[in-house]
């Protein structure tokens, strides 16, 4: 199911990989659009990195996808 | 940056403890000054007085004689000592550790005075000169005195010297009959300081059986020592590989080894050991042949 | 602090110096004499790039009072060159492109020179190592110097070869 | 071999600048001496984290002699840092204003007219701190409770950078083996034997001049306008020669920072030197890395999936850590094809000197990992270490999937060539072991993260009346041989001998801009601009030959070795001196200039080019002391067409020493934020005695994006050394060294630890 980055527009294959993208620009809009999730852009960063498995690409990637859906 | 002192350049011995005498704790001398200079540059040494016996050509000799054995002027540099066909014959352990010490450039200049004076736990001639049953020959204006090497180092970095003394010769005895002396160090690269370095000494009766044993062991405490509890082992027996590894462990226990970047004090025990039974069979089997 | 008086022979040519008696060889070639061929690199003598001959012998002009060296004969790399040609040990170096950055090249030369001077026939490779192992080199991996020394010592550039 | 097709390249010359390096006569920055030097010093700070609560230097300024004392309150005050397109990773002032981060960051610096007043005026100076709680090691800056080195950069993560292609989660299912490891790769110096040094001499006409050692004089030129407010052109950077720089000497530096501030100051020239020790504590280093890699493949060694994560040190500031991060991740696919990759790097700030680009680029790091878990996998599934790096070897026309398309690749024929090598060897002595690793590199980058205007090369040919050419070149000597290369370039591509080239370098007011030496671009890049300059300035002679030789049009008119002939009719033509002559009278005295300029484009995101080899390391291991030395190390090298043949032994033969240090002796210990080692006693250089022989095979391939088919040789070549020494300990004593360098204790802990497990040593 592809999906478009929420703040630059970027078509992506899936959320992970939109999430990927999203965490892997890291600049200023993207960084505040976790802000504004209420989510920390650091501490999902470094959960993905430092843990094992996808964690916080697939919870982020699911978060998108169901903004774009609804 | 080197600080500023007054350079005293005595035309001979005497002169030069004349100097001794009358500035003490001012004064310092230099020799080669390979090392000397280097922590001088680093400030931690500054002295009123540099008094310089480099030239003194009168402590610039090798003589062998054998009944007294060996005498090396404390001015003689490394590199005297290291081409010497006399010294090949007699002691062929001495060239062979100073082929490894440092660099060719450092052993044209640096003496082996200003080398045992220098006190390094990590230097070469020590262990295996200590090995040899050297003593160094001491001079002041009051008078002169012989030490054994081995007494010469009270701790790390110092020595016997009073400030107003000098060492003039260093004294090796005639190798005894059947005797062998190996030394190795360990180290990284080929001419490295040694991170720990063993010289083991070994004389064999007629018998077969060991009759004398002088280990010392380099860099693995503040100053040379001798392993004698490792020495106690082999005397009165005939060595086998069981013996040369319980010399080896025994060795390892008995070092005082330090830890720094180099190597932990667990791994320099290890390393020792490896070497101690390295060169106990080493020296065994050469004392066996000559 | 007094000033020492200090008489020697820079590449045959006699030079008096009036100075500080802490100055090192190094000093009084580079910044008394203007002989710069001669570098420093570190302050432990473990480099050699301020390796020159005092009587023929390599020494670390980093670790040698210049006082020390009263009426002696010194060379650098300056001197190496006679009646415009070069050294054998400088062509050959030339020839098997053993510098790269050149930094460590004087320093590491006048050890050769004083090496084959010494052991004109060494009698393998690790020899001519041993000859060169005072002075580091960054750059080459010192297996073309070896060379370059090798064929020095194997005749290539005598007279005539 | 096949035989040479060229009049210049790939024959024995002595390079353009060797009878001045063998002489002596060479003058480096370290020994320029102008009227009214004066000497600076640099104070630096003893704590890795503290706050400048005030600096006074009014003791040192009354030091008989001292000319002035400069902190950060007299500059401008600017962040900088190389990677000029992102403000965020400009970060560094280099005379700091409110905090120091690492030991040994500068915080003041004096100007005397004795190197040795300034040395003691730095005493004087009364600097008070406010110690902070400091962090050296990534892995705990990272944690929430750690200090927070630069101001809003949360949990100190400095960049990230992430590669991925393919579908990872599918391919590892796809894999019937997996496996996973930590590594741990240290730092390294790049330890030039010329340390930083500059002469900076500012005069009130508003105009610097500045001597220093550098690997790119435009970068600096640049970078010195930007902090000091003054207009690029009215700075001239002059390098004539540069005592090494391995990736160390193209970011600003204190000597050169500090000598221009002092200098502007005073208006007189003022030289700052860098001792041995402030080389080693406070210049940047080579990026200590952990790396974590799991890898999937088939059972028949069909490379299926690669996931790695890396966190780097980066020390206190950006620097070109950046981009190591990036091409640490890349490089760790190479030379392989991965059905699907993913690498998320996280580059971590720390209070320890920073990390930086250092010959390789975080290559070795990443080799040192993937080359040895490839020995490692293989002895699992009972695999052949050749077989298995070759049925998963990049070939020519291979898509790096979007990241880079390779066009040349010579890695299957490498590994042939090291195959039979080590057949060829046969028996080896006692205690003897060989470790392989294969590598790839880039020759040159793409990025411009520098934000350059200019082309990433340019080149100006001039031929005079007496036909001696006057190449002018902005990429940068430093000691690589890249004035004797391009020179071969000019003299291939003009048709005439290399003694008629005279290479002009290494000056900004005299040289057209150029990135410099860095990332193995210049043989390809300045290569290419050169060749194109060389090629206008012989079209142009040409067309006065043909009106001269009123041939037919249909014939071609060529010059080579000096003669300018009818390429069907060979013996009818002339001298390229006459020929240069009667050219200048007819174009009214004016001097035949060619052009010529490289950028690359359309060439993906890396590199327009990648050099392969596979490398054979025979160490002996000593399994009771864990003393490791070398006896041979081999190398099958792919670097296109060689241009300078001696040059290129000796960029191999540099490399495996360097990258030897890395594998074995070179390590930087950081405690407490102290680099425990800065000095040559305790860092550990190779040394002449330990250096094997070094077989070089070369592999003939042709890159087409590069001049005559060439590209890069002596930086990748660093790449593959650790993890062959690796990979040889590994298959002498199954132990598996997953810390670099390998030190004898770790062997000898290793083997300890695996007694303990049960298993046989």
């Amino acid at each position: 199911m592809s999906l478009k980055c929420p703040v630059c527009g970027k078509l992506k294959k899936d959320p992970v990989d939109c999430a990927r993208h999203m965490f892997g620009t890291g600049d200023k809009p993207h960084k505040a659009w976790f802000e504004a999730q209420g989510l920390s852009y650091i501490d999902l960063l470094l959960s993905q990195a430092t843990e094992p498995g996808n964690k916080a690409y697939i919870e982020v990637g699911e978060l998108i996808a169901k903004a774009q859906q609804g | 940056m080197i600080h500023d002192f007054t350079y005293l350049r005595p035309g001979n011995v005497k002169e030069a403890l004349a100097m001794l005498a009358q500035h003490r704790d001012d004064a310092k001398i230099i020799c080669g000054g390979q090392s000397l200079l280097i922590i001088m540059r680093q400030g931690l040494v500054v002295t009123e007085y540099l008094v310089d016996i480099k030239g003194l050509d009168e402590l610039n000799c090798l003589i062998y004689d054998s009944r007294a054995g060996l005498k090396i002027g404390a001015t003689t540099t490394h590199r005297t000592i290291e081409k010497s066909l006399l010294v090949k014959e007699k002691y062929p352990v001495l060239v062979a550790m100073e082929e490894k010490l440092a660099s060719i450039q450092v052993r044209n200049w640096g003496t082996i005075g200003g080398n045992l004076a220098h006190a390094d736990a990590a230097g070469d001639p020590a262990p295996v000169l200590i090995a040899l049953n050297a003593t160094v020959t001491i001079a002041s204006s009051a008078g002169g005195r012989s030490v054994p090497l081995e007494e010469f180092y009270p701790g790390l970095f110092e020595t016997v010297l009073s400030p107003d003394e000098l060492v003039t010769e260093v004294l090796v005895p005639p190798p005894p009959a059947h005797t062998a002396t190996a030394y190795q160090k360990f180290n990284l690269l080929e001419s490295d300081q040694g991170i720990v370095a063993v010289a083991v000494s070994l004389s064999v009766s007629d018998a077969g059986i060991c009759q004398d044993a002088r280990i010392v062991l380099g860099n693995a405490a503040p100053i040379p020592i001798r392993a004698k509890n490792t020495e106690k082992l082999l005397i009165g027996n005939k060595l086998n590989e069981e013996i040369f590894t319980k010399a080896g462990e025994t060795a390892g226990e008995e070092a005082d080894p330090v830890a720094d970047i180099h190597a932990s004090e667990d791994y320099r025990r290890h390393l020792i050991a490896v070497l101690t039974r390295r060169m106990t069979k080493e020296a065994w089997e050469q004392a066996c042949q000559v | 602090m007094e000033k020492q008086l200090l008489r020697f022979y820079v590449n045959d040519q006699e030079c008096e110096l009036f100075i500080n008696p802490k100055t090192l060889l190094v000093e009084a070639l580079r910044d008394h004499l203007g002989f710069v061929g001669t570098k420093r690199g570190c302050d432990t003598a473990s480099c050699g790039v301020c390796t020159v001959m005092v009587n023929g012998m390599a020494v670390k002009g980093c670790s040698v009072l210049a006082v020390q060296v009263n009426g002696m004969n010194i060379t650098t790399v300056e001197g190496l060159e006679k009646d415009g040609k070069l050294d054998p040990v400088q062509a050959a170096f030339l020839d098997e492109g053993a510098y790269q950055c050149g930094f460590c090249t004087s320093g590491m030369i006048m050890s050769a020179r004083a090496f084959l001077n010494e052991t004109p026939a060494p009698k393998d490779t690790m020899e001519i190592r041993r000859g060169i192992e005072g002075n580091l080199c960054r750059c080459t991996g010192y297996n073309s110097i070896v060379r370059a020394i090798d064929a020095v010592a194997k005749g290539k550039y005598r007279e005539g070869a | 071999m096949t035989a040479n097709k060229y009049s210049v390249l790939n024959t024995r010359v002595h390079n353009v600048d060797g009878y001045a390096k063998v002489t002596g006569r060479a003058t480096y920055t370290f020994d320029v001496k102008l009227p009214g030097m004066l000497y600076g010093k640099i104070l630096r700070s003893p704590h890795p984290h503290a706050r400048i609560i005030s600096i006074d230097p009014t003791e040192a300024l009354k030091l008989p002699g001292v000319r002035a004392v400069v902190t950060g309150k007299d500059t401008l005050g600017v962040k900088q840092g190389i990677w000029r397109r992102y403000p965020e990773l400009c970060d560094e002032q280099i005379l700091t204003i409110e905090k120091v981060r690492y030991i040994g960051e500068p915080v003041a610096a004096v100007a005397a007219i004795t190197e040795e007043i300034a040395e003691q005026a730095l005493d004087l100076i009364d600097v008070q701190y406010e110690v902070l709680p400091f962090v050296d090691d990534p892995m705990e800056a990272i944690k929430k409770e750690a200090p927070m080195i630069h101001e809003g950069v949360e949990r100190n993560v400095n960049v990230t950078r992430h590669i991925e292609w393919g579908d990872v989660e599918e391919a590892f299912e796809e894999a019937e083996y997996v496996r996973e490891d930590w590594f741990k790769l240290g730092g390294q110096a790049h330890m030039c034997m010329e340390t930083r040094a500059t002469v900076a001499s500012y005069t009130s006409d508003k105009k610097l001049t500045v001597y220093t050692s550098t690997q790119s004089p435009y970068y600096h030129q640049a970078l010195l306008a930007g902090v000091l407010g003054l207009r690029e052109s009215d700075i001239r950077v002059i390098a004539h020669y540069v005592g090494g720089g391995f990736g160390g000497k193209f970011e600003l530096d204190a000597s050169q920072f500090c000598a221009s501030i002092l200098s502007m100051k005073l208006s007189k020239p003022v030289k700052i030197v860098f001792t041995r020790e402030e080389d080693f504590v406070a210049t940047k280093r080579r990026t200590p890395m952990y790396y974590y890699v799991r890898t999937g493949v088939k059972k028949d060694g069909t490379f299926c999936a690669r996931e790695a994560r890396v966190f780097s040190n980066g020390g206190a500031y950006t620097g070109m850590g950046a981009t190591a991060l990036y091409l640490t991740g890349f490089f760790h696919s190479f030379p392989y094809k991965w059905k699907a990759y993913r690498y998320d790097g996280y580059r971590v700030y720390t209070n320890s000197l920073p990390s930086t680009s250092m010959r390789g680029f975080g290559a070795p790091q990443a080799m040192f990992c993937s080359e040895q878990q490839i020995d490692w996998i293989a002895a699992d599934l009972g695999l052949d270490i050749i077989e298995i790096r070759r049925k998963n070897a990049h070939t020519s026309g291979y898509e790096v999937p979007g990241q880079a398309t390779i066009a040349s690749c010579g890695l299957t024929q490498c590994l042939d060539k090291i195959e039979q090598w080590i057949k060829d060897r046969g028996k080896l002595p006692k205690n003897r072991v060989i470790g392989i690793s294969a590598a790839g590199f880039m020759t040159g980058g793409i990025f411009n993260w520098f934000d350059t205007p200019y082309s990433f090369s340019s080149a100006v040919v001039t031929i005079n009346y007496d036909g001696v050419v006057e190449l002018h070149v902005g990429a940068q000597d430093i000691g690589q041989g890249s004035n004797t290369t391009l020179a071969m370039i000019c003299a291939e591509a003009l048709g005439v001998k290399l003694e008629n080239i005279k290479v002009h370098s290494g000056d900004t007011d005299h040289c057209p801009a150029d990135l410099g030496a860095w990332g193995s671009r210049q043989t390809l890049m300045a290569g290419n601009a050169t060749k194109m300059a060389a090629e206008d300035a012989k079209k142009q002679l040409l067309e006065f030959a043909s009106a001269k030789f009123g041939y037919n049009i249909v014939y071609d008119v060529d010059i080579k070795d000096g003669w300018v002939y009818n390429v069907a009719r060979p013996e009818r033509g002339m001298h390229y001196v006459d020929l240069v002559k009667e050219a200048l009278r007819g174009k009214d005295g004016q001097r035949i200039v060619g052009r010529g300029h490289y950028t690359p484009h359309r060439k993906g995101m890396i590199s327009p080019a990648y050099s392969y080899m596979v490398q054979a390391v025979e160490a002996e291991i000593d399994a009771e002391t864990g003393k490791i030395s070398l006896h041979n190390c081999v190398t099958a090298h792919d670097c296109g067409q060689p241009i300078n043949t001696l040059g290129l032994i000796g960029q191999l033969e540099g490399a495996a020493s360097m990258a030897a240090g890395y594998g074995y002796l070179e390590n930087m210990p950081v405690e407490d934020g102290k680099v425990m080692n800065p000095n040559l006693v305790d860092y550990k250089i190779i040394r002449a005695p330990d250096m094997p022989e070094c077989e070089i095979i070369e592999i003939d391939t042709y890159e087409p994006e590069g001049p005559y088919g060439a590209k890069e040789a002596g930086e990748g070549l660093t790449n593959p050394t650790a993890a062959a020494l690796g990979n040889a300990i590994f298959h002498a004593t199954g132990l598996k060294m997953k810390q670099a360098p390998i030190m004898p204790e770790m062997i000898v802990n290793a083997f300890k630890e695996k007694k303990k497990e049960g298993g046989t040593p």
